[in-house]
């Protein structure tokens, strides 16, 4: 690894082999999963991508200010978990928690327009893209500093337990995550308390433009590390919605019923760059393109093919979608800039932010 | 009436929150079966059983996480960080987390968490043990700061930071803990954000907090048999700021003496100066000056570090020389 | 003489101290290969190789740690944290260790690093990216500080800093690494510790650093057009701090400004201001004004940012209502 | 485990079961390390035992002030690292550091004088018991802040890498130590650059007053999670110096060699409290004895006679190390206390501490 690293044509990632996907697990097909819970699985996935898919021309358009990071590609994992998770669960997200967020049932016009900075927004245009929450809907916030919040799922799932209702908490970072240490000290803190928590590690390879294999000591950075806090490694196709289900529903379950976290790796990708700034150079040739063979919407819709559902009845998801995302779009465009009356609330429980008499 | 030490004050204190809210918990490590490093959580789970106290692993970030969560999510907590120097070690969450998840999501959290943590110098311990830090919280938006100088208000403080519904870090100094207070009978919950004029005076406005109280008062004791009036005010919170206190005092006395522990730059010696100088300026009579530890790390060996931190002698000699 | 945007002026000055030292050596994420998340290492590793220019895990603690070991055992290392922000989650290297090392161990320690760090808001990245920490580095005794303002300072302090054996933190505002400057050819190596008087003036002294140097520049221009003369100081270097400069301004034009971006307390500004209000009390002629960011996390819609952050406006029109 | 520590009764640890040693290894009689290496080792490990029982005599006294933590019954451990490194390698120590320190040849009566807050004290007074450090006999100083070291070594190492002089930095630490976030980046970040550093679990079963087994998901602390950073568990009798120095030499080698860095679990035990203050009441009747038979300086003078060495010459040695114990004390004694010249000496390298103009 390290004399890999010290190559230096290596040092110019796109000159290394490309990482390509695993093929598509047909038999998946059969996992028990209901029909209609695949067709919100297929909704659910193109509302993501829809949604993405338009903040990102609204970046374009400049109406986006700052930085933002997508899922594009991922949307099987976000897909999987949220539709496994129960209403009151919890989950936590990082600054790419636009999916996470929209998963849980938050409204995608509040969502949109905290992109675009307005008080209409989900947090009034203080958090924006990066710091996506709907306490409401169980999504407890997205952390823009890597680590934090999967100590900080812990606490939530203490909390369940100790107020004993069964709920489970969900934290999803990346692989880029396990290398820091609140990842171990988080790991090892659920494990003794056997806190309700599900750890997913969505492995896209790559941190920020930097390979995940050239600073990870192991080859699954979540997986292979999960024996080292007493728990099974689980490696799961992220770019399939079902087996995301099957396996979140399995982890879930484990949760709520008393017996401890679970740390899973999902294998997906991104389509993108790592955030708006980011043309994603460092990706070898070959690399991009395989991985969008393997789109996880385009492999979902032809399972469901398979599985005998209509086209038109896919493609009128798709359309109804693409209304809902340009009613949101509608909703966010006419939000009012937050004014001076915004600035100084919202820091203390009282609603203000007075340090002093 | 009660006489308490400090020490005993600090369980005493979270017994009687613990007794009045039943979701109130606590972790850290070795709070539980040992009472605490500095035995001031002796007793706790005895009372409230180990699913309220809990031990945990050396994972400060852990630790904090936990209770932040917990807190988010309905749970109060009350977090014990052995030596507040420790906050450098899960400083992310304290300063980017806890402080902030209100503010970032529009008001959608609420994190009613404390920390505990014993702070201060005078043991001996060394630049990694000893450290006062209130300054590290106070410079971060979002966070209360609270530090008692007295076993009394270790209870009353303890109670109003439990109830506060922000997050809180409560300073437990060391060199206080053996030290004993009246603590009267009954419920006891102060406000935060009231300083206390623990000495009245003409001549000058000297501002301290914890350990620099006693010292403080000891030096105006001194003063006054030298004819000169101090006046002394126990802060005991930075963050709120009781301002109005030190302005109104300031206004009396003219003159302004801060005496912090905290290494030179940037403590709240220089936060009230500067307001003293801004919003006081023409009640002043001469300079604003501070009494500070310098700026160094503190030496472990005895001798060193009484040179370092201000001293009642320090106290009282700057202030002669500087008063007219 | 070059025109170099404050970014590449990042690179260049690193490059002139590698030519020079060829034990010095550079790591932290994305640095390499990409040239950096905020493009300021372009070329480096092309010229240096990457045994000198390393990418590393998202590892802060491991990243200082590493810079740290490897500097007391003889190699000169240039880490980077990416966002300032992050310091809080590898502070108690940042704080407990580098700061204190050698005091601790009696002198047997030194430790030449460089921290450099993209800090300071107005990207509309949001309260986790955007912060102005310079004061939680300035309050650490044993750390020096140091955020150049512009191209040229951005090189020269560079190279002092490097050359510096103690730890030193190098703050690159976000917002300034698009603007653009005037660099003489050849080595460029300045001192620690040296403020620069930006605007000569009468009337009162304005003091700056980084963002706010332009924006206190901006507001002097427009107070002399209201016939108000103003001079700017640029600190440039926290600690060292010049107090000699600032002294000398105060004790010609008798008032003091300090305009800060971080957050309203304990930051440098009421460091300033106290030293000011303590030696140069009998100069002054009216209240010593601190001009900050709010005691708030910094919000990330445009709107609400812009507010938060000192501005010309706001500057100028502090100034105005405040001296007579 | 959480369950266990739910019960009330096991939160009194006192009444848990005790961790009993294993039984000496008598086949470590044939490891092939030379008679006299084997004497240097029974000298070294008298020197720390006699060194750091003086010191608690001089607490008792009030002598020394602040805190201090003895390694009683521990000095295997840094007898058989101490001796295998060269002179030019690097130790780390965590605040339980006088061990460490004396081992790579410090003069005792510095060290002691440090204890005694002397301006004659290796720091000059400045440090003190937590903090000791001789850089010119490669100790590199001694942390008491958990986990930061394990980082700080891994520099040592890179700088040795660097400058290609195959040298190596070994870093002691608790069991305690292995639940803290910098412990997984270190360990992670010395694997992928290829260190040659060495990282030494002490495992003495303890945090402070809290038993390990309570606190980590797996039964061995460092050994059960070496995989997680690509590395082989090692295991070892932290009470037997010569298991302890062979296993040593082997990951010594490897590092030295450039084969990269190695994970060790030294099983051990402290005879006394964990500092000071602490008279170790948690631990269960019969647990402390029973560690006692198996002192590491007792068993080793066992073999030791086993080999043929004649009582008398180990006599010798022991009486030899009393009477430099005796000097260094008065060494530490006879020193002055450090004045106000002192105070602002040595925060730079200019050799003051000057922040302004
Ligand atoms: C403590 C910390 N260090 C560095 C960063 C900068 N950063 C933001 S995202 C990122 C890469 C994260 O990679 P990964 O965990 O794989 O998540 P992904 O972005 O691929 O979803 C980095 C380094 C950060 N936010 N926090
Ligand atoms: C970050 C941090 N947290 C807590 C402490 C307080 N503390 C000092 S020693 C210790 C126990 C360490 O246990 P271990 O790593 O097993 O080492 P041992 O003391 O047994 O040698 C603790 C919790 C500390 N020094 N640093
Ligand atoms: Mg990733
Ligand atoms: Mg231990």
């Amino acid at each position: 690894m390290s004399t890999e690293a010290f190559e230096p044509e290596l040092m110019d990632y796109s000159r290394r082999q490309p990482r390509l996907p695993e093929p598509v697990i047909e038999g998946n097909d059969a996992l028990d999963i209901p029909l209609d819970e695949r067709m919100e699985m297929y909704r659910l996935q193109q509302e993501l991508r829809q949604f993405e898919k338009r903040a990102y021309d609204l970046f374009m358009q400049n109406l986006v200010k700052g930085t933002s990071h997508l899922s594009l590609g991922m949307e099987a994992v976000a897909t999987g978990f949220g539709r496994a998770l129960r209403p009151d669960d919890y989950s936590f997200a990082t600054y790419r928690g636009h999916a996470h967020t929209l998963a849980r049932g938050a409204p995608m016009g509040p969502v949109m327009a905290e992109l675009l900075g307005r008080s209409n927004g989900i947090l009034g245009g203080k958090g924006g893209s990066m710091h996506l929450a709907s306490v409401e809907h169980g999504m407890m916030g997205s952390y823009a500093i890597i680590g934090a919040h999967l100590c900080i799922a812990n606490g939530a799932g203490w909390s369940a337990q100790l107020r004993g209702t069964e709920q489970v908490a969900v934290v999803f970072f990346g692989d880029g995550t396990t290398n820091i240490g609140a990842f171990h000290e988080a790991l090892n803190f659920a494990k003794i308390w056997e806190l309700p928590v599900v750890f997913v590690c969505e492995n896209n390879l790559y941190m920020e433009y930097t390979p995940i294999d050239l600073v990870t000591a192991v080859e699954h950075p979540a997986a292979d590390r999960a024996t080292a806090y007493g728990l099974e490694p689980i490696l799961v196709d992220g770019n399939d919605a079902d087996a995301v289900y099957d396996v979140a529903q399995g982890v879930i379950e484990t949760a709520r019923r008393g017996e401890g976290p679970s740390l899973v790796e999902a294998v997906t990708y991104r389509h993108g760059g790592h955030s708006r700034a980011d043309p994603g150079k460092y990706r070898p040739p070959g690399e991009v393109e395989a991985w969008l063979d393997r789109d996880p919407i385009i492999t979902y819709h032809q399972r469901l093919l398979r599985l005998g559902v209509p086209e038109g009845d896919l493609t009128r998801i798709a359309q109804d979608v693409a209304r809902r995302v340009d009613e949101a779009t509608e909703f966010a465009k006419a939000g009012p800039v937050p004014d001076e009356g915004d600035l100084m609330t919202d820091m203390w429980a009282d609603g203000g932010s007075a340090w002093r008499n | 009436m009660a006489e308490l030490s400090y020490r005993d004050a600090v369980a005493y204190g979270i017994a009687q929150e613990m007794r009045r809210d039943p979701n109130l918990v606590m972790l850290g490590e070795d709070i539980a079966a040992a009472g605490g490093v500095f035995k001031t959580t002796v007793g706790l789970l005895d009372e409230f059983g180990p699913r309220r106290i809990r031990d945990t692993p050396i994972s400060e970030q852990a630790i904090l996480g936990a209770a932040m969560g917990a807190a988010m999510t309905g749970i109060p907590v009350i977090a014990e960080i052995m030596f507040s120097d420790f906050l450098a070690v899960c400083f992310d969450i304290v300063a980017n987390e806890m402080a902030k998840s209100r503010y970032m999501t529009g008001g959608q959290m609420t994190v009613p968490v404390v920390v505990r943590t014993a702070n201060g110098g005078g043991s001996r311990f060394g630049a990694q043990h000893s450290q006062s830090v209130e300054n590290w919280c106070m410079m971060i938006p979002g966070l209360k700061v609270v530090a008692p100088s007295n076993s009394r208000d270790v209870v009353g403080l303890m109670a109003a930071s439990i109830r506060d519904p922000d997050p809180v870090v409560f300073f437990e100094h060391k060199s206080l803990l053996a030290t004993k207070g009246e603590v009267p009978e009954g419920e006891i919950v102060d406000e935060l954000g009231k300083a206390t004029v623990v000495r009245e005076g003409t001549d000058c406005t000297i501002v301290a907090l914890a350990l620099m109280v006693p010292r403080a008062l000891a030096a105006a004791e001194r003063l006054a048999g030298e004819g000169i009036s101090a006046e002394v005010i126990d802060l005991r919170t930075l963050v709120p700021l009781d301002t109005q206190t030190v302005l109104a005092s300031v206004a009396k006395t003219n003159r302004l003496y801060t005496v912090e522990e905290n290494p030179r730059l940037c403590g709240w010696g220089a936060e009230v100066a500067s307001i003293v100088g801004d919003e006081a300026f023409w009640d002043l009579d001469g300079p604003l000056v501070r009494i500070t530890t310098p700026h160094i790390p503190l030496p472990a060996a005895e001798a060193l570090e009484d040179m370092a931190i201000p001293s009642v002698d320090r106290i009282h000699e700057t202030i002669t020389k500087t008063l007219d």
